[in-house]
């Protein structure tokens, strides 16, 4: 009860704060002039540069309408989502029992991590020829590609928590006879979660990313030969828009795009949040 | 972990502090201690690892998949030859053009994004009102991942060269205004509060204290900034570019010279982080203060 | 003597141990290797009896928090033994037990599972062990605060959690390091409070740490001057003030004020030292190495 | 330098009276000052009709828990904050009041922070000629000479060119005072500045304050939540209630400066202790009982 309360409070305030409006203010404004822009070669008979070849956001919208209407549209995204529910869990469950492992074990470490800090400067996207090669589909090389945006950063990440946990918190544990089991159990792993939420976070965006390019890159792209096969997922499609002159779909696959990562950032954080009670204010 | 490691405390603290030894004395000192340390030994049986795998599956077992990729010494001979079988090696010049556009799109972007995204941070996070009307204008374009442009981008600037910069220059911008703002947001107010009482005007304390106390982050954007930048460049190359290493990659693929392919791949990898070392190398450069203080063990 | 028959009246509940005696024998400790070599304590002798309450006290960055680590084993003395019972140390153990400067609660647990941390560790989550629990938040003033996180409380009850979790586990030895350090001066007289009372009823052989006169003397049945760095004891104060204290009767007493003259007098002298070298101040490496072992 | 022979020129007078020299500037007087966050009526009510005078060239010390409104007053004087209602003067010219509710911040009111304001990316004499180079009422040379002089006199010779975060805590704190004195300001205003010092460090950083004030005689007010260190330092102390915060005891010390560490176990300091204590340690549980966060 007092939740719904203090919801509701909350946006109300927040509905009627000078922030809200401004913002609304500043998103109508950046509307016009891209509307203004987009149709200046009609209106006034000359074309703004870049902002002329840009389709009219009320162009966008409608085509955004048409689109909701077509299954193929949600075929795509659901292809989409699905490679990057894969490459995540993936490089989840490789990347936290990796990364536990090099912060526990200072031998593992030293074996492992400057070999994996070799291969971490090379962006993904470069591993799609050779991933292509080596996996036998294309939607296996995808995914492969996917889960190596999310994993460096996973691992990262939790490497950095790990590393940071208060030595004091051993110590105390130590102290009170902690078995080792016990420490990693109840110390080492609640301590690096809000790392490992931080990195799930960030890799998910990543993971976005990826899959949009790599569909384009063995989609279509200069390397259109290899396109077909698998296919499909909202890079391809903004990519055969492209390629099919329609640029009012770039621009709706692209804002389709932005709001698939930015849920799936949310629903993590969210999880994040419910994982982590401890980090709660007040 | 438990254990204090005190090879990983910097030497300063280990002295009284009175640079009664010269700093090659403390380099050679800190040297001896790593070799006297198991890990320059650890790291050599892991690279012995990863490239005797490499090595072993491709070229001796040939097991399934591996097979079909580049081996070892395929790649190294290639890479080192003078007569490259697939034309690329380090004696061509055609491999330092490719390096060379790279880096030339990597920098153009690079400075632009970081010329308009750290005025633009630090005004955000500076001004309220400013940040009330630009920021969501900001958002709201900001989960469109970079690489999503790439069709779009080519619609709007003619050429191949325009998009692959343009690409990169927003994955950086993003970063770099982000950070900066934030940057700002995190000076205490306490700084700003006693320039004020000491009598600075409002760009004094703008160029006295919101700037060089934003620079730790500022930095920290700027070294995201290089990553996504290597990383949209690679995805622009590859799809719309002319020349560039991301170029290089996939013709090398549609071509079917497969070792060239890893030949570009670990080109990415040095020549990528040669770059963030550089800006790593500037930001401790510009922040002496703070290197200096760090060095004593981190009192903030 | 007066300890013994109140130490009786626990005994009905408990079995009957008062902790036990530690002795720390010349003991030296430096930190890097050769020419780098740094030494914090130098020679350092003292003992602390059983079911005693000895507090430590000297300038800050003198080498106390580093004698700490040695007595409860996470670092070993370069020269000099430390026995436990006449048993030399030779790691952490479930006889010692630590209560850390600032606070090393949790922060992932609530306040009743951090207060069951240790039992749990041990398998030992009984009944018996629950009921205690429950008896040491009452005592520490933190039954409705069972299930909100380190966090949620303010620093003077992370304080006493952190006192309660440790209590729980019945150490012969228990370590404090400046326990209440960075509290407000009114919080800290309250912490005292409770801590003595808590002190009173559990009687185990205790070394306390801190930098604040009144509170050694409030607390302490021995207070040990410290020299500045590398540390060794300067002087040994004992304090026979009649147990239980009252803050207010033991501020206005003569006694306590006479010791209150002779330690200031001390204390002075060797803080000072570190502030004579100004920017040089041993102070600075001490800091920095501590911050860095502390946060790692 | 060592802050116990404390090489003072200014000869006490008895009852720590101020000696004819002195400047007699910086006095504050606070009228009736109250300050609510929120809106009026349903806001916080921080500091409630609040009125008393901070004498020209002497310290006065206001004691209370912590959050208790002290270091809103403190605002209030330094120009951070506005108060709600009430005037606020300094030396007969009104800093806030009536038709101007927020002071401006000014070089004549100096704060010295909780836990501290040093510059990190400046050098110690950057941040000690700071004040006179914003002004611009010294040119850089003069600021310079003017600062390694203070630096001198205060015994931190040898560390200009070093950074804040390369000293130690309670060195930085007077490297912040020197920047204070370096404008030559009518008050000082001090918010709780050892607060984060063990209490050894902190009772030589009271000798090393009471040094500077002798050869200064620039007016302090000092915020604490320290009995002890108000005692030990204040000709005033203002003991004042929890928040809502109005003064609860207004007491003049009457132990002669110039002060050492010996005066904490004379009689005469007890008796301030005593007089003191119950009134301190009532607000505090007071306080305590609210479940105030102390930090």
């Amino acid at each position: 009860m007092n939740a719904i309360k203090g919801f509701v409070l909350k946006t109300i305030s927040f509905v009627t704060g000078e922030d809200f409006w401004r913002g609304i203010v500043a998103i109508i404004v950046f509307l016009l002039f891209w509307e203004t822009g987009s149709r200046s070669q009609s209106w006034f008979g000359v074309a703004f540069p870049w902002v002329s070849q840009v389709p009219a956001p009320t162009a966008v919208l409608q085509e955004m309408y048409r689109l909701i209407q077509d299954p193929s549209f949600w075929h795509s995204a659901y292809l989409s989502t699905l490679r990057v529910t894969e490459g995540f869990l993936a490089a989840m469950v490789i990347g936290i029992p990796l990364g536990l492992a090099m912060a526990v074990s200072k031998t593992f470490y030293g074996i492992s991590f400057p070999v994996f800090e070799v291969l971490r400067p090379i962006p993904p996207l470069a591993w799609v020829p050779a991933a292509i090669i080596f996996w036998p589909t294309q939607e296996l090389s995808i995914a492969f590609v996917t889960f190596l945006g999310a994993f460096f950063t996973i691992v990262i990440n939790v490497i950095g928590g790990a590393q940071a946990i208060d030595v004091r918190y051993f110590q105390a544990a130590r102290s009170m006879g902690s078995s080792t089991w016990d420490i990693f159990r109840r110390i080492i792993l609640p301590g690096t979660l809000p790392s490992i939420v931080v990195g799930a976070t960030v890799g998910i965006g990543i993971t976005w990313a990826v899959v949009v390019a790599a569909e384009m890159i063995s989609g279509g792209g200069s390397a259109g030969s290899v396109g077909g096969a698998a296919g499909g997922g909202l890079g391809f499609f903004i990519w055969n828009s492209y390629v099919g002159g329609s640029y009012t779909q770039i621009v709706a696959g692209m804002i389709s795009i932005g709001m698939a990562g930015y849920l799936s950032s949310a629903i993590l954080r969210k999880i994040g949040e419910w994982m982590t009670p401890w980090l709660a204010e007040g | 972990m438990s254990e204090t490691d005190l090879t990983k405390l910097p030497i300063n603290t280990l002295l009284d502090r009175s640079d009664q030894m010269s700093s090659t004395a403390v380099a050679m000192h800190r040297l001896s201690l790593w070799l006297a340390s198991p890990r320059p030994y650890l790291m050599m049986i892991g690279f012995g690892l990863f490239l005797g795998f490499w090595y072993l599956s491709v070229e001796v077992w040939k097991l399934p998949r591996f097979a079909e990729m580049p081996g070892l010494t395929t790649v190294v001979s290639e890479w080192l030859s003078k007569n490259p079988i697939y034309g690329l090696s380090i004696f061509v010049d055609e491999y330092y053009l490719h390096i060379w556009v790279s880096i030339r799109r990597i920098a153009i972007a690079f400075f632009l994004a970081t010329a308009i995204g750290v005025p633009l941070g630090l005004f955000l996070g500076w001004s309220k009102r400013f940040k009330q009307f630009v920021f969501p204008v900001f958002e709201l374009l900001r989960p469109i991942p970079p690489l999503a442009w790439v069709p779009l981008a080519i619609v709007m600037f003619h050429g191949s060269e325009t998009p692959v910069i343009f690409l990169t220059f927003l994955a950086s911008f993003y970063a770099t205004a982000l950070n900066t703002m934030l940057g700002v947001q995190s000076i205490d107010i306490s700084y700003v509060r006693a320039a004020s009482c000491l009598g600075a005007k409002r760009w004094q304390i703008f160029r006295h204290i919101i700037v060089p106390g934003a620079l730790p982050f500022i930095f920290t954007g700027l070294q995201i900034s290089v990553g996504v930048a290597w990383f949209s460049l690679v995805a622009g190359e590859m799809v719309s570019g002319q020349y560039g290493l991301g170029y290089v990659i996939n013709t090398s693929y549609t071509m079917v010279r497969y070792p060239t392919i890893i030949i570009g791949m670990v080109t990415l990898g040095i020549v990528g982080y040669v770059t963030s070392a550089m800006v790593r190398v500037l930001g401790d450069y510009m922040m002496q203060w703070r290197t200096r203080e760090l060095a004593l063990g981190g009192e903030r | 003597m007066q300890q013994m028959t109140q130490l009786s009246s626990l005994a009905a509940s408990k079995p009957l141990s008062v902790g036990s005696e530690i002795k720390v024998n010349n003991v030296s400790k430096s930190y890097g290797a050769d020419n780098f070599a740094k030494e914090v304590v130098h020679n350092c002798s003292f003992t602390i009896d059983r079911g005693k309450l000895t507090v430590m006290i000297g300038p800050s960055g003198c080498g106390k928090s580093t004698l700490i680590r040695l007595v409860a084993g996470f670092e070993r003395p370069t020269s000099g033994t430390i026995t436990i019972d006449d048993k030399p140390v030779t790691g952490p153990g479930v006889d010692r037990l630590v209560v850390f400067q600032e606070t090393a609660l949790f922060p992932w647990m609530t306040t009743y599972d951090n207060i069951m941390y240790g039992p749990r560790a041990r398998n030992e989550d009984t009944a018996e062990m629950r009921g205690f629990a429950e008896t040491l938040l009452q005592k520490v003033g933190l039954s409705a605060f069972r299930k909100k996180y380190p966090s949620q409380l303010s620093g003077g009850m992370q304080r006493r959690a952190e006192l309660a979790r440790s209590m729980i586990n019945k150490p012969n030895v228990m370590i404090l390091d400046e326990p209440f350090r960075g509290l407000d001066a009114m919080t800290k007289k309250l912490m005292q409070e409770y801590y003595a009372n808590l002190y009173n009823e559990f009687r185990r052989t205790t070394f306390f740490v801190t930098t604040d006169i009144d509170e050694a003397i409030y607390l302490a049945d021995r207070i040990l001057i410290m020299t500045n760095i590398p540390t060794r004891v300067r002087a040994v104060i004992d304090v026979n003030l009649p147990r239980p204290r009252q803050v207010e009767n033991v501020v206005e007493s003569d006694e306590a004020n006479a010791i209150k003259m002779q330690a200031l007098g001390l204390l002075h002298e060797e803080a000072m030292k570190s502030f004579a070298r100004g920017s040089k101040a041993a102070a600075d490496f001490i800091d920095a190495y501590s911050k860095r072992v502390g946060k790692q | 330098m060592n802050p116990t022979s404390a090489s003072v020129a200014v000869s006490a007078l008895p009852g720590g009276a101020i000696p004819a020299q002195a400047a007699r500037t910086g006095k504050v007087r606070i009228i009736d000052a109250v300050k609510y966050y929120g809106a009026a009526g349903t806001g916080v009510l921080a500091v409630d009709h609040c009125t008393f005078e901070v004498p020209a060239g002497e310290i006065t010390v206001v004691v209370g828990p912590s959050g208790c409104g002290k270091t809103t007053l403190l605002n209030a004087i330094a120009g951070f904050h506005s108060l709600s209602s009430g005037s606020i003067y300094l030396d007969d010219e009104m800093l806030c009041g009536p038709g101007k509710l927020k002071a401006e911040p000014g070089p004549d009111r100096i704060v010295v922070f909780q836990n501290g304001a040093l510059f990190p990316w400046k050098t110690n004499i950057e941040n000690i000629t700071f004040g006179p180079m914003m002004q611009g009422r010294l040119t850089r040379a003069e600021a310079y000479e003017k600062a390694r002089d203070m630096m001198a006199d205060a015994g931190l010779r040898g560390i200009e060119n070093n950074y804040p975060g390369e000293i130690s805590s309670g060195v930085r704190r007077r490297v912040e005072i020197v920047r204070a004195l370096m404008n030559d300001p009518k008050i000082l205003l001090l918010d709780e500045p050892y607060r984060a010092l063990d209490s050894l460090t902190k009772s030589v950083m009271h000798e090393a304050l009471l040094e500077i004030f002798y050869k200064n005689r620039v007016t302090i007010f000092f915020i604490t939540h320290d009995l002890e260190e108000a005692i030990f330092l204040g000709h005033r102390v203002v003991i004042m209630t929890t928040r809502p915060c109005r003064p609860k005891k207004i007491l003049d010390i009457d132990i002669p400066h110039p002060r050492d560490y010996s005066v904490l176990t004379t009689k005469r300091f007890r008796e301030f202790m005593d007089e003191t204590a119950a009134a301190v340690h009532e607000e505090a549980t007071k306080a305590f009982a609210a479940g105030e966060k102390e930090r």
